[in-house]
């Protein structure tokens, strides 16, 4: 048992801490929202430089050979410096499907490109009656001859209008709601086929909804087997939600920062307002939330990796359950804290706050994670669940 | 003690509901019950036809125009008509400075103002707070200094709501500084159009315009629009703080958020059934549900108290503080819903005259923005925290 | 709507105070649990003399014609002086079955004694398997002839130990669980094939536990209808609960008046720790639950004699639920605010909060009866609750 | 970072947990288990069991007869030990009184009581608060006079744990009242039968004895007796409440009793199912469940960074305040899972040699009391309040 950072992974934390500090001011994103941007190809290529790109993969692939514990030191600069860049989509989702699922030989041509900045990639798996049931895939893809044909509709695509190619989970076998029959494709963008509408999220995030009208992709498309790919879905979409999880660490370390300021500076009644016991205590609280949902994305970064499928999914819906918690009361509290200001679209903290509740609502929300959290007690070890260590009535 | 309401008062109710179903627009009542923005000219035709009914001032004495009401039927009034989806008619007329003049105002303001109040003809906002004085009101800032028989006024005020839709600001300046904090604080009545008046927008975190800064520079106003007496300004602004609170408890208003949450949750699915279904998030909602039943019950016992002649107290700020817990525990609820259809932004969408796509069902566009702007709930019209405050002092005399 | 209370109630209402002020003591109390008794005679007796005992009945019987006002001011002066008469058993509930289930004859033999307070009774009701459930009923009753013979266990019988006679449930028809196929008699106590344990419960209440081992009982011993007892002792319970949500709101504002009346003279770091902004806002908070809990007692009083079963057991279900998450919130701040005085035997805080624990779990906890809350809005008004009051989707 | 146990830990935990499913005492563990009443005799043994093995006092120098574990193996140690069962250990001696006398105290102070604080042949209390010293306590008021090679002592002493057990009590007197009152505090050791003392037991609100008063009356103490510096005893009094926060968190008894949770709400039904099977119960315990993970997980990186050198700082009012939240919580939902049976009040039948019939399933009986003696955990060891004081003012700068 030991939290302590390795020395590479310190030099990565503080190296991309300087990075953010020195490049990514909240007047950079405020301009990119105003400009319906998803990105800034110079971060990007900077985030390149740094060689966060190539976190997860091998370094036969140009990568970094990290994992989970890497992944969080990067989210949570992300999330404190709310950085908008398509780091989850490109790199975690899409990045990770291939280097979990892909052939050596996709590997090769997918991964270098993602690792030197040059391909982004987007994950086109949500449909219209999914809600947050992974397995809900509607969209069909039909075998003719060697070749695929997908036919349907995938939703709340993130930054998929800046991506080159997309990752598409269809259906070839089986109804919508069945684990088995689900298999993943890659999809070039510009298919005319394809046919896409453009919107932004309540957090700044640009997004797509997109139509599958008969795209025709051969079989080199496949990633992973036919039939099999939810297993490898899940896993990514831990990792995913591992990522999000330390995100939104960095987050609410931002807003209890920002708040603990604004204390000591706003005056009230000839005071500072952090005079007011009421809204120490309140502050406090605040931290607590903050350390909670730390230990937890700590957690979920340390398991998120391991093969140990009920370990993983405990401590991912666990950690996932306790950041939508936690971090509706840090942003709540930092906003009614900060009084007026808090409200105004000129300060920041209402923009952290929009994309922490984003990041409640993403993968699912605190309250169907707790579900998630029982489901797998059941499902993995019943016994357990309804039985103590001792045998109580023995005694 | 009758708990039932006595047939005047279910006749009352049916009038209002009749009147209601006749005279408010269609089209307003949709925006407000589907959260979509309201301009100016939505609230302004209500309010018009309740002018002509008479029904415009229930607060106000009849001699000025008022219609006496109990605050029973201001009761069965408020939760009518938010039920059916009107606007809630701008507050600063008829519930802030309207009532103001008539007890603090001389004739000629009375008679000049007060008929434009009621039939909308004036439309009035607020300069109270400014950015150093939130919380702590009393040590604002706004100069007015007299030159023969004129005001200059210098200063900036802040969460002035709606001035962009307004003809006159009353505002509270200090004309003197020399003593307490309290004391040297006059109020005016100042043209919107007076030169030297910038009204600047301030942007919410929902991304919309609903309050605005407004800068005064060598702004001149005439001595006749002193309202009371120089320096005496603060008892002014307490009268007219505890007239802002009344229907502060948004019952009304609540009720029907909650039928609306219970609509959505009926179409949303969870798990191939409707979500109301799900036994967690129903019992959140008759948590809420109970919780608004207590909240009615306590009005209504404050408003019998009230028609049997005691003054609203400092129970007001209990109605504040749960009222606004509950307006917002609705909107999380609403957003909690529609699940990952909180998550697209399309502000064109909730306006007029949309004929694009939306993303998702059609009730979600507005939720995420109506979650986040109505935080401003437990800020608004004292925070929760000064509410607290005040109970601890007024009530609890700790 | 009115809320304001008659002349003749003020008087009831100013009479049961007085009287409680004067005789009832914190020390008679304790006196009283310290030697395992169920109450005294003495404040019975006065309680007779005050006309209490008859609130509920008509003027035919000795009674006072109230309904559930009545019963309020009453209830609520018990709660703040924590008074443990046998009110709610002997009044309440037995008496109320007796009000509304029994024939004339039966009344004129039984409700006068209650009225003059020579008669005490207890309503056997609750079993083993019950949990909540009032429908669940074990014990049988078995025809012999024209006589009915009891067999079966009754557990939590309060203020038993006291009681000259039990109204007791048992089933005729069916089988536990059934709402249909439940009898209702009246035993002595003294029967010789009735056998019984006594135990205090925790807040001094003493109760029985019950076993019927062949009680034989005429055709003269049944209340009501047979088989069809089940909405007779929902009324009943109704009419109960909502009694103790008035007992609650006494308590509540005894320990509101309590810790604020502590919170001024308790000195800490040289002022009365009433002075900390912390402790006023809880203290304001504890101010609030007991208005809202006030609040919704006072409907449950006004609506539980309607025959409108849907606003009754709204109103009760909905009172009751309140008050028990605000009874719990009340009683724990209030010994959290009194500090490690409040866990002492010594003060009244602490025995207050047993009752009020004791309140919460009698007839059905708050989750308990938000789930009845729900079940009848299901069952009287289905459409009514998913279909809005506006049908949206046309607009 | 790698958060699966070494092998070393997991051989240290195979071992502490063989050891304890030796030599812990069955019927202690049972008492334990089921809540029933604890005495001095079910304590001490398991405490001479630890003592005979050399696992006794992990926080002191080896010197002194400590045992050298890392933090991470004194968490392994507190989760094993209190899923069996295991009794707290007294830690008035081991965790207080011991560390101090290894800080402050005289060689001969060391000598005479160290060893028998280890070996348990002497039990120890504490005398700190004072009827109107809580949580300020640097008022208080005892006196201390010295008087010759003595010290007389007069005053009161409350909030006295387990004194009817104890051989010696460690006591904050005043000896100066001249300066600031948090000078002139002076710390004695006196023997329990010294006369002139006298312990007034005070029952609480679940009617157990588990506190008392302790009374002085001119109390003669030998000077020999005086810990550190006269007037010094404020800094001795801070080190010791420091030390106090060992493993206050209590992750190892609260996952013990989530589990026990989990066995009553799978035997008690609802609606014909267990109660565990219940949505709306189940959510509760859920919360809970991931509650108390997050609290194991913030102890671990504290143990984590103690192991690597960083001293313990104001963190631990954190792990006070939430360890002592989630305890309470895991026993409301115990008693709100048995239902109507956590009304009868039958404490005999805690105790042993009970045989009468218990009333509702047998783990009922004690879990009433339990709830309410749980509201202690808040209160006790400087009140959750105090610590959100300590956090805002040594961790945020407030």
């Amino acid at each position: 048992m030991d939290f302590s950072l390795t020395e590479e992974q310190r030099l990565l934390q503080d190296s991309v801490e300087r990075f953010l500090e020195k490049n990514y001011s909240f007047e950079l994103r405020r301009s990119m929202v105003d400009e319906r941007q998803s990105m800034s190809e110079e971060v990007w290529k900077g985030f390149a430089s740094l060689g966060l790109l190539g976190i997860p993969f091998s370094d036969e692939y140009g990568g970094f050979g990290g994992g989970g514990v890497e992944t969080m030191l990067v989210m949570e600069a992300i999330g404190k410096h709310l950085v908008m860049e398509p780091y989850l989509s490109t790199v975690v989702m899409a990045g990770g499907l291939v280097d979990i699922g892909a052939a050596d030989w996709q590997k090769k041509i997918l991964l270098p490109g993602i690792v030197n900045g040059s391909m982004l990639l987007a994950f086109a798996h949500y449909e219209r009656e999914s809600r947050y049931d992974l397995g809900h895939v509607g969209t069909r893809a039909t075998a003719d001859g060697n070749n695929w044909v997908i036919d349907g509709k995938k939703t709340l695509v993130m930054h998929a209008p800046v991506a080159e190619k997309l990752i598409v989970s269809a259906r070839t076998q089986g109804e919508a709601g069945d684990r088995d029959g689900v298999t993943l494709f890659i999809v070039e963008c510009d298919e005319e086929n394809l046919g896409g509408q453009e919107y932004p999220l309540f957090d700044g995030t640009r997004a797509l909804e997109l139509q599958f009208n008969g795209v025709r992709v051969g079989p080199e498309s496949v990633i992973g087997t036919i039939n099999g790919a939810m297993p490898l879905i899940e896993k990514v979409v831990d990792r995913a939600m591992a990522a999000l999880c330390a995100e939104a660490v960095g987050l609410m370390g931002s807003l209890y920062s920002m708040t603990l300021e604004y204390l000591k500076t706003r005056q009230q009644f000839g005071v500072p307002i952090g005079k007011f016991q009421v809204l120490q205590h309140r502050t406090v609280d605040m931290l607590i939330n903050l350390e909670e949902a730390r230990s937890l994305s700590v957690l979920a970064a340390g398991k998120v990796d391991s093969d140990n499928v009920f370990e993983r999914r405990r401590a991912v819906t666990a950690a996932k359950a306790m950041v939508g918690r936690a971090g509706r009361y840090v942003g709540q509290e930092a906003i009614q804290l900060h009084g007026g200001m808090g409200m105004t679209d000129e300060l920041p903290v209402g923009h952290y706050v929009k994309r922490l509740a984003a990041i409640d609502v993403l993968f699912g929300d605190a309250a169907y994670q707790r579900s998630q959290f029982v489901q797998l007690r059941e499902d993995a070890a019943a016994a357990e669940f309804v039985q103590p260590r001792k045998a109580w009535k023995q005694l | 003690m009758d708990l039932t309401f006595t047939p005047q008062e279910v006749a009352f109710r049916e009038e209002v509901r009749a009147f209601t179903a006749d005279k408010l627009p269609g089209d307003v009542a949709r925006k407000i019950l589907e959260h979509r923005r309201i301009e100016k000219d939505d609230v302004y035709r209500w309010h018009r036809a309740l002018y002509e009914k008479g029904w415009i001032a229930p607060g106000w004495p009849e001699e000025y125009g008022g219609i006496a009401w109990n605050s029973v039927q201001r009761h069965i009034f408020d939760e009518e008509t938010a039920a059916a989806g009107a606007p809630r008619l701008s507050p600063f007329g008829l519930s802030m400075i309207g009532p103001v003049l008539i007890a603090f105002g001389t004739d000629e303001q009375k008679q000049k103002y007060l008929p434009e109040i009621l039939s909308g003809e004036t439309w009035w906002c607020q300069g109270y707070s400014e950015p150093g004085s939130g919380s702590d009101l009393a040590s604002l800032k706004t100069r007015a200094e007299r030159k023969g028989d004129k005001y200059v006024v210098n200063g900036q005020k802040t969460w002035n709501t709606h001035g962009q839709w307004a003809d006159m600001i009353f505002c509270l300046t200090r004309t003197d500084s020399s003593g307490k904090k309290q004391q040297g604080i006059s109020m005016l009545l100042i043209d919107m159009k007076t030169p030297g008046i910038e009204v600047r927008p301030i942007i919410t975190l929902d991304g919309e315009r609903e309050i605005n800064e407004v800068w005064l520079e060598n702004v001149e106003v005439s001595a006749e629009n002193l309202v009371g007496e120089e320096g005496k300004g603060w008892t002014i602004a307490k009268f007219l703080l505890s007239h802002e609170r009344t229907g502060i408890a948004g019952v009304g208003v609540s009720k029907r958020e909650l039928v609306y949450l219970k609509h959505i949750a009926s179409q949303e699915q969870l798990n191939g059934k409707p979500l109301i279904e799900d036994p967690v998030f129903r019992d959140r909602v008759v948590q809420l549900e109970i919780d608004l039943l207590a909240l009615e019950m306590t009005v209504l016992r404050v408003a019998s108290a009230e028609r049997d002649g005691k003054a609203p107290g400092p129970e007001a700020s209990i109605l504040k503080i749960r009222g606004s817990e509950i307006q917002q525990a609705l909107t999380e609820l609403q957003m909690e819903a529609i699940g990952p259809y909180s998550l697209p932004y399309l502000p064109l969408s909730w306006g007029e005259n949309w004929v694009g796509q939306r993303i998702g069902p059609d009730y979600a566009a507005p939720l995420a923005a109506r979650y986040f702007n109505m935080r401003k709930t437990t800020i608004y019209g004292g925070t929760n925290e000064i509410q607290r405050n005040i109970i601890s002092q007024q009530v609890l005399g700790l």
